[in-house]
């Protein structure tokens, strides 16, 4: 960590940063009620969106779930494309006809985001095995929520990737919550997810999801490790989401967490933390913050206003592309 | 209190509160079930009232929780198990349909009583998309051994939770995410509208239509709308698809001569088909006119409103289908909704 | 060699040699696969010519298996995937039916290909019993984004298995256990049977009997009862049942005016109802006589053969509808089988 | 098991000679063909049945799969009705309805079992959550082979158990092969399925299937504790089907075992092994064994006239059934 260098870390804080802002935006934007999707965002949880994609090259493949669009991003994902999804425009990455639950970006190697907890991971895994039979030098990253620990694919997907041992790396984003149900009363007192890998025979470890660094290098490992042929490897970062489950508010007063916990996990927030850590170490100056954020302003309002000025698709898109040619 | 009027959404916790007063083997889980949102309304102060073992939140293992479910009816238990949309449903399949479905007819009706209930709730509208809004009744009503309701108004609702909950066999719930906050007089107290049984809820004798769930709130509209041109057709409201009131739906026929059948599924393959399948078995030479089906065209439900709003058909198109039928041409006088085209009503502001 | 006979299994076998040969992305998986068995004899000898890689035995993990059929296909693959049992299958209607079948709408057309079939077999027989032998191709026929193949003889087997295997979509390939000894003229080679088109495999001016799979052959048995008394029946092998070909069903309908349906899945909810509706809406002037439905009836497949005889509708059932369109009496006239009611032929001996 | 007494001894001995001779009648009997429903038969395994149920009251419950013979019968299970299920008569356990794959006694607390693989789990999960409800002290025994572990439905059953602490015993008969598959194809080598019960934070033990005093001991231990309230508990006994998948046959010569595997299972035979140790012990008779072979070979003659004398169902009974009243 110590011998990471400036520009490394100034890149981990720029892509934490972009995320950020663009959730943000996104969420005020949603108020006007244009975007007319559900929308999870990840804000807090940029952390392992781009410490682990940070590691991956264009050939590697991403499949996530239903909170993507950190992933999307940090993999490389169009933003504009993103936006006119959210939108319904045609100009979006679906043609609007996924919305925000399902994204993708195959010229960057992020194969597909859906709606169904945990079921694009068996898909990464069936990514892997093709990789494998072609003889090709690839890592797949699986990312998913807690919750997809629950569903028996995850396990099914699991034992077939450390039989066959492919070089996929699983990542589990744990932020205690599933929609409004904490972990006690979905997963049993003391266990751990990574007991769970670990019972399938994957290496596994659990890290501070809310530090970019130890993201990075962890994830850089792993990803190595799989992609070497060391088969599976799997991971846990516990972080937190700040803003309700779907949309755009924030949602403590509701009663299913306290403010106090949330405050505590925001004292935690991955990008300030980076931030004043670099600032004391002078890789990073106040002015080139200010200039990230201003470039990422600019990329954003760009990205919004292509898609509001983006057309819907028309009526008769409606029965097209239900079957390849 | 006879002009209660009280919400879709409120009957089904009403049924559900009423039950599992009157009987302690009831109860009750589900992903989110004890959460402040309680199921679209409809499961709210339950785990206060009747405590954590008898209401209580899930693990996401769609499955198992259906086996879970199945194997404490087995001995005894009324569960009902709630899933927020009818997709998620489909990691459960091999234990509603092998297992709860068959029960009691392969273990020679020695199985032991099977009560379950299990409501999937079709979503629609604010970009569901393809993986929150599929209305597959059409699977559940094919399988023997299951039950399938799926009500329109209020009244029915808990009705006819209160019989699903009260009958001895699986029965699938279906629930139409734009009808919770449908308002409707229901009664007070413990009162049950029988499984098979489809209901005349507006008189004609001019064309039939017979329609489920969401899709009757458009049949009447569409009727309004024909009365207009002097054609007046009876909406009967399915009600439930297994056991399907077959009956009911002749004598209508057998009163106007013309049916139209619209469900919220897919067309193909769907409700319709065997609605006029029977009719034409059976009741072929009383049809003045060829049926018409009205659901769901052949692909996927799209996010976009742009075009999702094309993908649902609504009362004109049924009006349309009925005028066609005396040689009219189509309407488009259905009044302008006055909310936008993909939500219910103004309360309906997303994103869930 | 233009009258090779050989079984449906091995054209089923033969197809998939031959496609994977040619296409190095073609591979195969599935329980049992490279078994001493495989699969019935469709899969024997595989492992041997294309290596472990390529052709290979699974876990108990239908779902995953699914989602790892999927994810490969996406990235170039051409996965082919087989269940013993059609029941297995319900472990994995969510990848199927949520993931595969939606893929390539709900990505806009730029979600990448899904080339995959999914063979699943119906069984029957030998006390196959309410688990092993539901014959639900009607779920997947309602599904858009899925194909669904339902051949019957051999030829057809082989031709619409490579048309599968070629094709970009996810295709559900399924076999009837019946029908897996019977023989027929099989050319060698590639060659391949379009998707979406139905086949007249006996001409008649009297009545259609559109069919699928095993019961094509039991309507083919029926045509010559009723021949004898001067009925001359069109069977019409449906082949594909999405998509499903309504303009050669209304064809001969055109020329019969009579319709008869007959499927192995339940009556109920199932391919005939659409068959038949479709049929209604849009050939009704034409039809001379009530379409009828042949199809299970509304309970589970029981294991006792004294009582699963009675399940199964055979030809003669056939054979009556037809009678019945022109005012004769039921037939029992139909050629006693030569092997008892339960197993298709003497080579069936059990235990599966 | 020194402490163990003799009668028990003769008992667990019993037990076994019982299953064994009757299975074996059904293996001769099959080639009649009379019996026309696939058969899973448990020789070789007949120690875990005896060993496990031996320990239950006929209020405990108990679920299976396709391979139940066995823990019917330890359960208490009527044979007559049995193998009248198995000639398809109305007599059967399931009027013929069900055949060997679906048998059930609920007077003896056998609640069923099914035929598809690992789908009584979760059912066994639910009827000890009832009894729990309830106040009832009952422990719940799920039996099921390894192949059962691959499939999704077992971890979330045991997810679910562990978080409820259900007083379930899972007892996985590995045998080491999932129809012709051996394990090496279906479960990473080196990973023991007990490892997986761990990961979700179950206490669990492996065994020797074919010691039927190690599997009644451990069992008696981990479903006290299950009915006491201590929560789930885990077992793997390790054990052999000498006889084909389904129907009668040996078929090592087939080629997917070899038949030096299948010869040392069968030296070390769970009956003959306690055989031995009891006519050593004295603690059985030459005679004893005689009479014990004698009873059963009546009872099941009895059992297979009943069964071949009984009546078919009446068609009439093709609809009945298909909704409880
Ligand atoms: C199979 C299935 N069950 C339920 C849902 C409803 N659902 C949508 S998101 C979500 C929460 C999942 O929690 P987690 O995996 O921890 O991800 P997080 O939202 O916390 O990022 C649930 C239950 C679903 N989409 N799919
Ligand atoms: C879900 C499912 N997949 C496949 C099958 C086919 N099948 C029947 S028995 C069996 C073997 C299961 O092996 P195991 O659980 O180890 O039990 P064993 O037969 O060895 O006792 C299989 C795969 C099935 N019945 N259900
Ligand atoms: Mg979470
Ligand atoms: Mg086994």
């Amino acid at each position: 960590m110590s011998s990471m260098n400036a520009a490394l870390l100034r890149d981990l804080y720029f892509g934490m940063l972009r995320i950020r802002i663009i959730e943000e935006r996104i969420a005020d934007l949603y108020y006007e009620q244009e975007m007319r999707c559900p929308v999870h965002l990840c804000i807090g949880q940029e952390a392992v969106s781009v410490g682990v994609c940070e590691n991956l090259s264009v050939d590697d493949y991403v499949m996530s779930g239903h909170r993507s669009h950190g992933h999307y991003l940090a993999k490389g994902g169009d933003l504009p494309a993103m936006m006119a999804e959210m939108y319904g425009k045609v100009t979006g990455c679906c043609q609007g006809k996924g919305g925000s639950m399902h994204l993708l970006d195959r010229s960057v190697g992020f194969l597909g985001a859906t709606a169904i907890v945990g079921s694009t991971i068996p898909m990464s895994v069936g990514a892997a095995r093709a990789s494998v039979m072609r003889g090709e030098e690839r890592a797949v990253v699986s990312f998913f929520g807690e919750a997809a620990c629950e569903e028996g694919v995850f396990h099914e997907s699991l034992n077939f990737a450390a039989l066959e041992r492919l070089p996929v790396v699983f990542v589990c984003e744990n932020n205690l919550y599933s929609v409004y149900s904490p972990l006690g009363v979905r997963q049993p007192e003391g266990q751990s997810v990574i007991d769970l890998a670990q019972g399938h025979g994957i290496e596994s470890h659990e890290a501070d999801g809310n530090d970019v660094v130890e993201v990075y290098n962890l994830s850089r490992r792993l990803i190595k490790e799989a992609r070497g042929g060391g088969g599976p490897r799997f991971v846990e970062f516990k972080t937190y989401r700040w803003r309700e489950h779907c949309g755009p508010a924030y949602d403590n007063e509701i009663g299913y967490r306290t403010e106090v916990e949330f405050q505590q996990w925001k004292a935690r927030c991955p990008i300030e933390r980076l931030e004043t850590r670099l600032l004391e170490e002078g890789t990073l100056s106040p002015p080139d913050i200010k200039r990230m954020r201003s470039q990422v302003g600019e990329e954003i309002e760009n990205a919004v206003a292509y898609a509001k000025q983006s057309s819907f698709p028309d009526e008769s898109n409606l029965m097209e592309d239900v079957y390849a040619p | 209190m006879p002009d209660r009027e009280i919400t879709f959404a409120q009957a089904v916790r009403e049924a559900t509160d009423l039950c599992m007063a009157e009987d302690p083997t009831v109860y009750l889980m589900g992903l989110g079930v004890p959460d402040p949102k309680g199921v679209f309304g409809t499961t709210v102060g339950l785990q206060e009232k009747y405590g954590p073992d008898r209401v209580f939140d899930v693990p996401t293992s769609e499955n198992a929780m259906t086996g879970v479910a199945v194997g404490s009816a087995l001995v005894g238990m009324r569960p009902i198990l709630v899933h927020q949309r009818l997709d998620f449903a489909l990691l459960s399949m091999e234990q509603i349909v092998n297992q709860a479905a068959n029960w009691h007819y392969m273990f020679g009706g020695r199985g032991g009583n099977l009560p379950l209930v299990i409501r999937l709730v079709v979503g629609r509208g604010w970009g569901q998309g393809p993986q929150h809004s599929q209305s597959l009744q059409a699977w559940f009503a094919h399988v023997p051994g299951l039950k399938v309701v799926m009500p329109t108004v209020p009244y029915d609702a808990k009705g006819l939770l209160i019989a699903s909950i009260q009958d001895n066999n699986p029965v699938i719930f279906i629930e139409h995410r734009w009808l919770h906050n449908v308002k409707g007089h229901v009664p007070e107290g413990v009162y049950s509208v029988p499984l098979g049984a489809a209901r005349v809820v507006r008189e004609g004798s001019d064309v039939t239509i017979a329609s489920s769930s969401y899709m009757t709130l458009e049949a009447l509209q569409a009727a309004e709308v024909m009365s207009e041109d002097g054609i007046e057709a009876e909406v009967l409201d399915i009600r439930t698809l297994r056991p399907l009131d077959q009956e009911a739906i002749l004598d209508s026929v057998g009163k106007t001569g013309r049916l139209i059948v619209a469900d919220t599924g897919w067309k193909s393959f769907g409700i319709g088909a065997e609605v006029v399948a029977f009719t034409a078995e059976r009741a072929f030479a009383k049809l003045k006119h060829p049926p018409h089906r009205i659901g769901l065209p052949d692909c996927p439900s799209p996010s976009t409103p742009a075009i999702a709003n094309r993908f649902y058909p609504r009362a004109a198109e049924i009006a349309s289908a009925g005028r066609a039928m005396f040689g009219l041409s189509p309407t488009g006088i259905v009044e302008e909704p006055s909310v936008p085209e993909d939500i219910p009503d103004p309360s309906f502001a997303g994103p869930f």
